[in-house]
């Protein structure tokens, strides 16, 4: 049947087309449509390969389906759907299209059966998205873009050199398992490792996603790092150095993210937190294990859309982004309040709470495979992660000291956006068998047994417990304005000051050397020429014809020499 | 030396001299071609660029020593290069060995043309041929491109007059001199056109002959008086024929059923065909090459004019 | 008529040529151009066919027998070779009617054409032909009428550059013609084939050494090889647009021809990579000559000088595929002689419509083009993602091929710088696209139109060759391999 | 903002009472661990309320080396964009040596 051959990015591209000339509810349902049909579409097909054409002697595949790929190919579906709702009333017509775009770049790459074509993908999602961030019109955005796109492009630069050393060792460019050998193996995976923000290569993320328009980084949170776990999970599942570089990420972010005044900041480092733990997973590599980290992606993706979602409806109403000067807007705002512990709890991993179905098996599968201090990282990223995100969050946002403001809901589209992703964090927590028998493998584990139950309840609530402790005791730092140094600060600060001050010393010696250069040889030239003070032909160029000409009969005096001589 | 007009007297005198060994060295064709051009229409036409320039060399200059250093070098090692040469006439060279006397001893039979040079030229390596003087073409259509000036009617006519009263006064003697010598220079240029088939000659040198011939005139009779006599556009269209001449014949000899400028079929018979192939085509260079040295010429002197 | 192919393709442009001085009107002397590049196009499409059906098809000129008339001689890579110039002359001539009466006096337009046909016709004849003098003879005919061409440039500087070209351009023929009669010399032929079988014999005789060193020099001269390239960029930038776009796309593409048909067709493999260490030599020229004129390229101002270096540049990765000499390699020189030739001819004629609408191509006035001319600005964004070398884009399938064949030879280094130097050619198009789509249009030229369609046709049939031939590779690929191992083929 | 309704939380015995309820809760979660048996997959599991001390400890040391990292990392706001504008509000600077390095012959 000819229709299985659409792949899923297609009537995305072509809906982003229709949305670039329509305008007002007209777009507004052609965008609602698309989604919907294409997930639909999406639903029907079987696993299997329906789109292949060769380049050069290599056999591409644009379109390939398993279980793998479908799982994301279904959450991006949903997160496009609710990032449209959500941005429905947005008029720049270029933020929708780039949504578009972006959200379609994500469905090929994933649906890719070779590195080619996952390349080109990989590219088109850093072209797309930076136009999210350059939305927002300021100066500030406009260069935090630009990081964006260069450190993106380097990543799928870094991959099609991967590629192009793989191709030459394999002889195929096949994407399946790539594994860490060969200087290909490590290309890609550090290539990978960008855009996934391993420690070190994390900046972009925190930089970026804040900078973006309120609507541009629920898109932004949806794709780009989930692109890259399942590209992980596809090329080097059981990769050993996987769990420490996760188990790292599930750490460090967090003591950022306590300390950030920029609440959008802070979901941005507590996402590069949860996306730690899908490495963990990944990097784990047993049949749960990948399956936590695809079913932890699957519902990270929606439970911190719905974060920034309401963290973007605050921004979107009030202007304002520092818990410093926000505060008790519950009073005003409820439905988002709710919407927000709602969102909170599960990415907290409260039981009956979406993470908390995906979380534990990335936890168990750490544990029955004796990694165990890692175990108890991923416990003490689990409590910072309620600590940071599950309470700090709403409650600088929406309780805290009073920061005078009273503004009211947002529109109704981004609450019914919210309200979407709220019922399926819900609706996954309660009900996760639904989710679990769209993963990749079949391992009957269960969630909720009593101790699994006790132990989460209880580490969070004495979580809770040393959050109320600090504060009444005043111990808790309090949110100030400022700027936390990071990775950044190498690019942002050291390599430029160390660049300038080089270059300027270097063209000052440049300067000196050249001065001296030139008036020895004038000296010398002159003393030649006895009476005629001009520069030499050789060193200026305004004579090209005269010096060219040497060049020739330098270079056939070379020849010849070299002929006779060789 | 800084006076230009020394440098193209001497020019004159080195086309000359090496004319002249061209003939010590039996090639009396090739000296023919460097006596008509080398010697005389380009000193022709550089005294014609020297008037548009000045006499004299721009005092600026640099010193070249490196240029020189690395002349000598490289000069050196060709010279090194070239030692294991074959010796000049040396009769088992391969030059004399493989390609030359197959032209030596058959192209008698082939062409029925006593002068091998004009066979190789015109037949052998016709197409070579037709390419120089496409070349010669090209060389004219750049020179009209970039230097023909539109003339404002109305100054012609003064401008030749005055001209005309000035040349009158002074070259009394020489008017008459050329005005004499001018049919037996267009005689011989004829001569040596369709001469050329059997002793030296051919359209080269007959079309620099010709064009020398009208040159003179226009430098004695000025600019004007030979535009009367020689009208532009038909000069023009001169050149271009010349070289669709030459093609026609390549055509022709195609749609007879030969190759690209296979004379043999031209007529009845080969040798015959030969014939009349080579002297439409001589017909045909010396027609281009005149007309394009008119046109330089005229082009060059036409940039003086210019008020 | 079919066994007269290889002679007709290069006698309709060259008899056409003073045909077309008697049109007076530009309108009759352009369309019978075109009539006459176009169905010289014809002639190559099927001489192509032929050759990749049947093998090489020879053609003795005025009936005699090599080596004592001359033969043209069309195998798989001359028919390659007389595609690509013969399509791209066809496609830019379309735009020249638009183009031309914006620069060029209208008295002077059918003399342009004249040389156009004049021009076209010389190149032609260097590729087609079997003879060694006979390249020397085409070749001064394209370079006598590119002079002028480039001399008839509105800019005052044209001039200029025309003279620095024509003095270079005259000492890489001489230097060509020295080394063809060193080479008749030692041989007493001037056929090719010939001369590459009785090379051998002679083959360590020094005189042949410099046969070797001056035709290597001048080719080089005239491939505009760093660091002998400099007569080029001024000699682009102040040509008539249509003239750039031509000469641009094809003469230094013929000047590669001739390198590869002189070492590896006459000269032999074995010959032209032992006397002299040309495969390192010309890998460091190759790559110096990608950075060093990438880099200029970047701190241009001129936006078609930009394009000039990095047409340089370009050309050094022509030098580096050639440098491999591997069938692989080759085949990747070959394949990016065809792409670079669709990505220039695309960029300079569209850089021909802003010169017509704007009449400047620098940089400053680019500003806010994006909007003004959104198709021109569209089709150089396109241009230049082909010539970074973006996937779905000729740049980048000759590119692969490049990188392949040095990683297939173990050169991986320089497989890296390759991909280097394609990020230097991000920044110079970033430069253009940033001034075209993030700025306002300067005050008082606010009122800016899209191109005509008389550019904008033959600049978008460019463009959707590069797409094309980007994603459909079989046509390129399948000739540049069957030529590249044919070269290999016939002098193991 | 007189007018405005008294909320839930602007009454401090309201803030007290939900307080009281979560240590109540948290007291109950305690009693939980000695009443449910857990399966035990770690040895350090064994320890009585090892999660609520892990949780509660957990947290302190977070925020006690996040404030700790503060003195360390904390810079202005505008700590970035100081040096930035700095480099593009001196565009003339570098002008100078680019048109230097990479100028030609016929722009000048």
């Amino acid at each position: 049947m000819w229709i299985l051959e659409i792949p899923p990015f297609l009537p995305f591209f072509i809906a982003a087309l229709l949305a670039a000339v329509t305008r007002g509810t007209l777009r507004g349902v052609i965008m609602l449509a698309l989604p919907v049909a294409s997930a639909i579409h999406l639903w029907t097909v079987p696993e299997g390969v329906h789109l292949q054409m060769a380049l050069f002697d290599y056999q591409l595949t644009p379109y390939r389906v398993d279980k793998l790929s479908l799982m994301f190919g279904y959450v991006f579906h949903i997160a496009a759907f609710f990032g449209i709702v959500y941005s429905l009333h947005v008029r720049d017509t270029v933020q929708q299209v780039a949504a578009l775009m972006y959200a379609g770049s994500g469905l090929g790459a994933v649906f890719s059966g070779d590195l080619l074509s996952l390349f080109v993908f990989w590219e088109l999602l850093a072209f797309t998205s930076v136009f999210l961030i350059w939305a927002r019109k300021s100066s500030r955005s406009y260069q935090a873009g630009m990081r964006y796109l260069i450190i993106q492009v380097l990543s799928g630069v870094i991959l099609l050199i991967g590629a192009l050393f793989y191709a030459a060792e394999h002889g195929s460019l096949e994407f399946g398992f790539i594994g860490l050998e060969g200087i290909a193996g490590w290309l890609i995976f550090i290539a990978f490792g960008i855009k996934c923000a391993f420690p070190f290569m994390h900046n972009w993320l925190t930089d970026a996603y804040p900078e973006s328009t309120a609507t541009g980084t629920v898109f932004l949170s949806a794709f780009t790092t989930k692109v890259a776990v399942y590209s992980l999970a596809r090329g080097y599942p059981g990769t050993e150095l996987l769990v420490y570089i996760g188990a790292a990420m599930t750490c460090f972010p967090i003591f950022y993210a306590v300390i950030e005044n920029d609440l959008r900041r802070v979901l941005a480092y507590s996402l590069i937190n949860q996306v730690g733990f899908m490495v963990v997973g990944v990097g784990i590599g047993t049949a749960l294990a990948i399956n936590g980290a695809v079913s932890h992606a699957f519902n990270d993706v929606i439970f911190k859309g719905l974060l920034f979602m309401t963290m973007g409806a605050v921004l979107h109403m009030t202007g304002r982004m520092n818990g410093s000067d926000l505060g008790v807007l519950y009073k005003t705002m409820p439905k988002s309040t709710v919407l927000c512990i709602v969102g909170a709890a599960s990415i907290s991993a409260f039981p009956l709470f979406s993470g908390f179905v995906s979380k534990s098996m990335v936890m168990s599968a750490a544990l029955e495979n004796d990694y165990h201090l890692i175990w108890l990282m991923l416990l003490f990223a689990s409590a910072g992660v309620f600590h940071h995100a599950g309470i700090k969050i709403p409650y600088f946002a929406f309780f805290a000291h009073d920061s005078g403001l009273r503004v009211s809901d947002p529109p109704n589209n981004m609450l019914l956006a919210m309200l979407i992703a709220a019922v399926l964090c819900i609706g996954i927590g309660v009900y996760p068998a639904a989710m679990y028998s769209l993963l990749p493998y079949d391992t009957g584990y269960n969630p909720y047994d009593a101790t699994h139950v006790l132990a989460q309840t209880q580490l969070l609530f004495f979580s809770a417990l040393a959050f109320v402790w600090l504060n009444l005791r005043g111990l808790y730092p309090p949110e100030l304005h400022s700027t936390n140094l990071d990775v950044e600060w190498f690019y942002r600060r050291l390599f430029p000051v160390a660049i300038q001050s080089l270059f300027a010393a270097i063209w000052k010696l440049d300067g000196a050397l050249r001065r001296a250069v030139v008036t020895r040889l004038q000296k010398y030239l002159d003393y030649l020429s006895g009476i005629y003070h001009v520069p030499s032909g050789l060193l200026t160029s305004s004579r090209p014809a005269g010096s060219m000409a040497m060049w020739v009969a330098i270079f056939l005096a070379g020849y010849l020499f070299l002929s006779f001589v060789y | 030396m800084r006076d230009l007009f020394a440098v193209i007297m001497m020019t004159g005198i080195f086309g000359l001299l090496s004319a002249s060994f061209f003939v010590a060295m039996d090639a009396v064709d090739v000296a023919f071609t460097e006596a008509s051009v080398g010697a005389g229409i380009a000193t022709l036409l550089m005294l014609t660029a020297v008037t548009l320039t000045g006499r004299s060399e721009d005092s600026e200059r640099h010193k070249p020593m490196w240029a020189l250093v690395v002349v000598f070098t490289t000069g050196g090692l060709l010279i090194y290069g070239t030692l294991d040469m074959p010796y000049f006439g040396f009769a088992e060279a391969p030059v004399h060995q493989h390609v030359a006397p197959r032209y030596i001893y058959d192209s008698m039979q082939e062409t029925g043309l006593p002068n091998i040079v004009t066979s190789v030229l015109a037949s052998y390596r016709g197409f070579d041929t037709l390419g120089e003087v496409v070349v010669i073409f090209t060389a004219g259509m750049g020179v009209l491109a970039l230097l023909r000036v539109e003339r404002r009617p109305g100054i012609d006519q003064i401008m030749a007059d005055s001209i005309f009263y000035l040349m009158h006064e002074r070259h009394l003697i020489l008017r008459i001199v050329t005005k004499m010598l001018l049919p037996f220079i267009l005689l011989f240029a004829l001569y040596v056109q369709f001469h050329g088939d059997f002793g030296p000659g051919g359209g080269f040198q007959a079309g620099v002959i010709f064009a020398a011939g009208i040159i003179l005139y226009a430098m004695v009779f000025g600019l004007n008086t030979a535009r009367y006599v020689v009208n532009r556009t038909f000069v023009r269209s001169l050149s271009a024929i010349g070289v669709l001449l030459y093609g026609g014949v390549g055509v022709v000899s195609m749609l007879l059923g030969g190759n690209f400028l296979d004379y043999d079929v031209l007529a009845d018979s080969p040798v015959a065909g030969q014939h009349l192939g080579i002297l439409l085509i001589e017909l045909g260079v010396g027609l281009t090459v005149a007309a394009v040295m008119v046109i330089i010429f005229f082009n060059f002197c036409g940039r003086r004019d210019l008020p | 008529m079919l066994t007269h192919l290889p002679a007709l393709a290069v006698i309709i442009p060259l008899l056409s040529a003073p045909l077309c001085l008697f049109l007076r009107r530009p309108l009759l002397a352009w369309l019978f151009t075109v009539i006459a590049s176009g169905l010289t196009m014809l002639v190559s499409i099927t001489l192509l066919q032929q050759v990749m059906a049947s093998g090489t098809i020879v053609y003795e000129m005025g009936g005699w027998r090599p080596p004592w008339g001359i033969e043209y001689r069309v195998d798989r890579l001359n028919a390659y070779l007389l595609l690509i110039v013969t399509s791209i002359s066809t496609v830019v001539l379309l735009a020249a009617n638009t183009s031309i009466e914006k620069e060029i006096p209208r008295h002077r337009l059918t003399l342009f054409y004249v040389l156009y046909l004049l021009s076209l016709a010389g190149l032609l004849g260097v590729v087609t032909t079997g003879d060694a003098f006979n390249v020397f003879v085409f070749l001064e005919i394209s370079s006598l009428a590119a002079y002028s061409l480039i001399a008839l440039g509105e800019d005052r500087r044209a001039l200029w550059a025309a003279y620095q070209y024509l003095i270079m351009g005259t000492i890489g023929a001489t230097f060509i013609l020295i080394g063809i009669g060193l080479l008749y010399q030692m041989t007493g032929t001037l056929n090719m084939d010939d001369l590459s079988r009785r090379l051998p014999e002679v083959s360590q005789t020094r005189t042949v050494f410099a046969a070797f060193a001056f035709i290597i020099v001048g080719v080089c001269l005239k491939v505009a090889l760093f660091p002998l390239h400099r007569w080029l960029p001024n000699a682009y930038a102040y040509a008539p647009s249509i003239v750039t776009a031509f000469l641009a796309a094809t003469s230094t593409k013929v000047a590669v021809y001739l390198l590869i048909r002189f070492t590896f067709s006459i000269f032999g493999i074995s010959f032209s990579f032992t006397t002299v260490p040309l495969q390192t030599i010309f890998v460091i020229l190759g790559l110096t000559g990608i950075f060093a004129a990438s880099t200029t390229a970047i701190f241009q101002k001129n936006v078609k000088h930009l394009f000039a270096y990095s047409s340089v540049a370009q050309i050094g990765y022509m030098i580096v595929g050639y440098s491999i000499s591997t069938t692989m390699g080759l085949m990747a020189t070959l394949l990016h002689l065809f792409n670079h030739a669709l990505m220039k001819g695309a960029l300079f004629l569209a850089l021909g419509a802003v010169m017509y609408r704007i009449g400047s191509v620098r940089l400053e006035q680019f500003q806010g083009l994006g909007r003004q001319m959104p198709f021109t600005m569209a089709a150089i964004v396109a241009g230049g993602l082909s010539l970074i070398g973006v996937p779905l884009t000729v740049g980048f399938v000759s590119k692969w091929y490049l990188v392949l064949a040095a990683l297939e030879n173990g050169w991986w280094p320089v497989a890296v710088l390759i991909l280097l130097g394609s990020l230097l050619a991000i920044v110079y198009v970033w430069r253009i696209v940033e001034t075209a789509y993030f700025n306002e249009p300067p005050a008082g030229r606010e009122s800016i139109e899209e191109a005509p369609l008389g550019f904008l046709v033959p600049v978008w049939m460019l463009v959707s060759a590069n797409i094309y031939f980007g994603m459909d590779t079989r046509l390129s690929v399948q000739v540049a391999e069957a030529a590249s191992q044919a070269l290999f083929g016939v002098s193991p | 903002m007189d007018n405005e309704k008294k909320h839930f939380f602007d009454d401090p015995n309201n803030v007290k009472r939900v307080l009281r309820g979560f240590y109540a809760c948290c007291v109950v979660l305690v009693v939980l661990d000695f009443v449910i048996h857990r399966h035990i997959y770690h040895s350090w599991e064994n320890l009585w309320v090892f999660y609520p001390i892990f949780g509660f400890i957990a947290c302190v040391v977070l925020v006690e080396v996040a404030k700790l990292m503060r003195t360390v990392l904390m810079r202005p706001e505008d700590y970035y964009d100081e040096f930035e504008s700095d480099i593009s509000d001196r565009p003339d600077a570098n002008q100078g040596h680019r048109a230097k390095s990479g100028g030609h012959d016929v722009d000048t």
